[in-house]
């Protein structure tokens, strides 16, 4: 049930350079949202800038009734999430759009995160965890420093494994490398995917060569965020080998692999 | 007891606040925010024959107090929201307006022809400015000829209220809703998207795929008040003012203007729960001015 | 080093960052802010045969990323400008673009006449745009027989450069522009202020005493975009690209665009500093991006 | 000389309902501004609200090299100035526009100000008393607990009336019956007043009537506020009996009495 919440913020800090986390008081988000769900968080009391911003539930915890979001600011929308002091109360929706699932046969999985996409998978990888799956997690950052989660993950119980762009730490190279080496050394039930573009479509060609079945996370520019305005779609194949418009915001923003037709 | 009821075009509508096109689906969504009966009316996406895929993404810019969109008309087709929509709004006692869009004359005609009788459905919203559709859309609402056709020959194949969707770009709105009144418009409605266009400089491509797109939000409001004010002094019909309103305030400045009723477009972003709280704001500021008939407001400007 | 020098019209303009007529008096104001050199170009205060007084107040309102205003050519006549403001500027090492502004063709011709020749004078802009005096002003520029007749007249009369200033209140802004092009216009500027209003709903009386007025700022900025690309596509003569522009970055998306120049209005009064500020801007993200002249920017939007 | 400053802000408190003062750090405008001379505010950091806030200088304290602004929160600028912490920089245009003036024959003074008028006379009256004046101050407010600056007067050594529309304090009326009185009482060389408009048009009525010499503040919309758009202009009265519009916000905000138009 989508519902418009008012939210205390109850910490907003720095955790990496250009990255912060903000946690919530938000009783029903805490309650109801699901790794891979997201809110559109209003970023500013006036009309500028107009529209909320998607960020994903980054980590939901029942017991306290908080969220936290965890988002790199890029331009002013996040800047000023950014600058918004503890004790505020800002506005946000959610909790929207479909996440994450996994079955009971599902073993043994592999959470692929790029960037800022590694936020919703530290809530998927406590869920997965919860639910006694081994959870292998690979991480993709341009340099060590904007490597953020790691410890996270490893306190949960995950096997993680990094690679940054300059080689900083970890493999020097690209996250998808460690996938390759992944799906050879291990038996995949399931892969699971945020981060940027070129990161996805490398994930889904690979999980496709190895037929294991991948979750994708997608981002599109978003007005309303609940499937209103159809402003968000992807393109996604149908039967007859062409393709129809799906909402990300309420058909996603999580994919199969396999139903998402990338333009290049 | 503050009245707030109005009528446009026939249609009764509890409270002169209604959902724009375009920006509330058939309503679905936002009935799990709030009861769409507090609404006055809801007007659904725009709806054309055949199911209609629309442009590729990104389809929505950010912009000023504002943003721009360049959907074009995805919408399921007349058939499939006779059958599955509009049934399912039925169950709200709100006014249902349909937004009709075509490619052709006959295209209008015949989505008026199909949605005549159908229970449910309260009025047509003559969709002649979509700015998103090429070869269509909104050269039928910059051509008093030809708007004025679309509305003869919508008029002549439904019983339902008509009414037009006017085009703000255009040198004289005026015109149009001249040309849409002597065809029997019921109503017009303004404005529809002003078009605009955002450019990414990293890329040094433009932001929508579809390289320009639908200005709206609070940036226009000046444009849409202004026209709104133009319309109401040239015709006779009814108007159903829309443009930028995010607040009761705004809502006020409309009907001042000569709006009998206004609707919420993309107001309803950045705030989902913008067209109740106006719908509230309005009914707590007409009580503290101790006006007693929301009526009063139309046309009401002292110039 | 980077090159940031541009020619529009055959006038040199150091950089392409100009000040926008209406905006900037004859710039005496804010020369005590900073150095006017800095900048690429000024154009001055709309200027008509006789001094005008303008309209009554309040001229100017707040809107959302915006302002309306309906100065209506406050100035003091052609003869006081050549005698009193050109010499002035003269001083700066800035071109001078004169906003020219009549009610008759007569009188645009007359005052190109008495321009042409004046030292310090670099180049006629010719406002057919204004939408804020009544019968003439904008009347000439939403018509492209009018708007080319304006240009045919001054064109006979002076030798300066000729700037044609369009409104964007039209349906087709390409056949204004191809209609002023054939009757050689050297370039052309757009975009003008669009008519809009806003009304103060305590008085219930339009904000602005002469009720509709231009408006200007960030909010128009799609507008503008979309009007300065459509006009690239279609004529040949270079471009003077504005609306809504306060930092660099808006800039850059004009000159993508096909603006070959740019000019800052509104964004002189948000921030006054606003002009120095973008040409800093601009530089500054020419070497980040590592491009060597700002000509490479213009028109060079992938679509 | 007009210059773009910006300028810390040293206090920013609440001193009556709606009112607030907000002192800065700014020393060319403590050095160079003058009683009724204002500044331009820019009240916030983005495009919302567009444009700046005009607003007088209310006190001008050249020893610290801080001015004071007083200001009435009327709409959404100056909420967002009464928001803004101690400790931010703000930026601001000034000291704009010509201010009060007085001669030394002038020896006898009424300053009559109504709701935030008040503000620039604050300093005007600090101006005058240094310059031996007698200063008589008539201070107009809706109701007691609404007005402001009594106290800066009164220590400062001017003699103070005050009038409450509600009679919750002084005079039960208008600030004008006591100008009208003290017109009566007192031979009076100059009357400067600042405050709405019905006030300001009594003022001028009362001190021709009496053929006294007055000087009144301007409102006006502005744009630029520095004389370059002609956005705030007002009419007036012209030798040959028509009239001229002059910027309020470079030819005034002051105007003498007899030469503005109003109209009615
Ligand atoms: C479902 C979803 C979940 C997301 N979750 C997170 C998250 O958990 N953490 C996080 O840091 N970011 C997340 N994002 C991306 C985030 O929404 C954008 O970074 C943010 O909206 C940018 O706003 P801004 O005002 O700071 O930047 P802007 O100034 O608006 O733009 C800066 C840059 O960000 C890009 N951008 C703008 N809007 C979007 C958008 N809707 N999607 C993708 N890119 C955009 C633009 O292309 C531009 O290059 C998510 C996006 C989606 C769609
Ligand atoms: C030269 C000058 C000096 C001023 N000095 C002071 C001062 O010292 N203290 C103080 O409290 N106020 C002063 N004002 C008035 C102050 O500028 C306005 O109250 C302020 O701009 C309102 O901004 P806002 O965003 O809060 O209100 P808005 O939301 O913009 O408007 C609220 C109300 O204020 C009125 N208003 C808006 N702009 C102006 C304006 N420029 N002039 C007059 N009324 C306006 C509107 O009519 C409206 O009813 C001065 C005005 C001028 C022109
Ligand atoms: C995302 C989006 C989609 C729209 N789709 C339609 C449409 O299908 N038919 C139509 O007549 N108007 C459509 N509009 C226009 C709105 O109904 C409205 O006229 C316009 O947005 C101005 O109002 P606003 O500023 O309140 O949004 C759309 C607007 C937006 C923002
Ligand atoms: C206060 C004001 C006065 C203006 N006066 C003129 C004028 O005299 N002549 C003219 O051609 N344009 C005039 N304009 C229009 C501007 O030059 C410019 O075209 C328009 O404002 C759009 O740019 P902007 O959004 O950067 O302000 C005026 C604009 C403003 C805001
Ligand atoms: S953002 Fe509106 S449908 Fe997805
Ligand atoms: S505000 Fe621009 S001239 Fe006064």
């Amino acid at each position: 049930m989508i519902k418009s919440v008012k939210a205390e913020i109850v910490e907003n800090k720095p955790i990496a350079p250009e990255f912060f986390r903000m946690t919530l008081k938000a009783e029903t988000l805490a309650s109801e949202g699901l790794p891979g769900q997201f809110v559109m968080v209003k970023v500013s009391p006036n009309l500028e800038p107009f529209l909320r911003r998607p960020i994903s539930l980054h980590q939901i915890n029942r017991e306290e009734a908080t969220v936290s979001l965890l988002y790199q600011v890029v331009g002013k929308g996040t800047r000023l999430m950014s600058e918004t002091q503890k004790g505020k109360v800002i506005e946000l929706l959610g909790p929207l759009g479909k996440g994450f699932t996994w079955s009971d046969s599902d073993r043994v999985v592999a959470l692929v995160g790029g960037g800022c996409g590694t936020a919703p998978l530290v809530a998927l990888a406590h869920s997965l965890l919860e639910d006694k799956k081994e959870v292998h997690v690979l991480l993709g950052a341009q340099t060590k420093e904007k490597l953020v989660c790691e410890e996270d993950f490893i306190s949960m119980g995950a096997k993680v494994k990094v690679a940054t762009d300059d080689g900083s730490y970890g493999h020097h190279g690209f996250v998808t490398d460690l996938l390759k080496n992944l799906i050879h050394d291990v038996a995949l039930d399931m892969v699971y995917s945020c981060g940027p573009l070129p990161m996805t479509k490398e994930v889904v060609k690979l999980t496709q060569e190895a037929s294991i079945p991948c979750q994708i996370s997608l981002e599109e520019r978003m007005g309303c965020g609940i499937g209103a305005c159809i402003g968000c779609v992807c393109k996604v194949r149908t039967k007859d080998g062409a393709f129809t418009y799906k909402k990300v915001c309420k058909d996603g923003p999580v994919f199969k692999g396999e139903e998402v037709m990338f333009d290049d | 007891m503050t009245n707030l009821a109005v009528e446009v075009a026939g249609i009764k509508l509890k409270n002169p606040v209604l959902t724009a096109s375009g920006t509330f689906g058939f309503g679905r969504e936002f009935a799990e925010l709030y009861d769409l009966n507090l609404l006055g009316g809801v007007m659904v996406k725009g709806t054309t024959l055949n199911p209609r895929l629309g442009n590729p993404p990104p389809r929505i810019a950010e912009t000023p107090a504002g943003m721009l969109n360049s959907v074009g008309l995805q919408n399921p087709g007349v058939d499939y929201v006779i059958r599955e929509e509009i049934p399912w709004l039925r169950q709200f006692d709100v006014a249902v307006i349909v937004n009709v869009s075509g490619h052709s004359f006959d295209e209008y005609a015949e989505i008026a022809a199909r949605l005549d009788g159908v229970p449910g459905v309260d009025g047509l919203e003559i969709n002649i400015s979509c700015p998103n559709v090429k070869g269509g859309g909104m050269a039928f609402g910059t051509d008093p000829k030809m708007a004025a056709e679309v509305i003869k020959r919508v008029r002549s194949r439904t019983q339902l209220p008509v009414i037009a969707k006017l085009s703000p770009n255009v040198t004289d709105i005026t015109e149009i809703a001249r040309a849409v009144e002597a065809e029997g418009a019921d109503a017009v409605s303004l404005i529809n998207t002003v078009l605009g266009m955002a450019i990414d400089i990293k890329t040094r491509r433009p932001v929508l795929a579809n390289i320009v797109g639908g200005l709206s939000g609070p940036a226009i409001k000046p444009i849409a008040l202004r026209m709104v004010w133009q319309v109401a002094q040239t015709v006779n019909i009814p108007i159903i003012g829309m443009g930028g309103i995010t607040t009761a305030e705004d809502a006020v400045e409309f009907l001042l203007a000569g709006a009998t009723a206004v609707a919420i477009g993309a107001g309803n972003f950045c705030n989902p729960m913008t067209a109740p709280e106006v719908i509230k704001g309005l009914k707590n500021w007409l009580s503290q001015e101790k006006i007693d008939d929301v009526r009063e407001l139309i046309g009401g400007l002292k110039t």
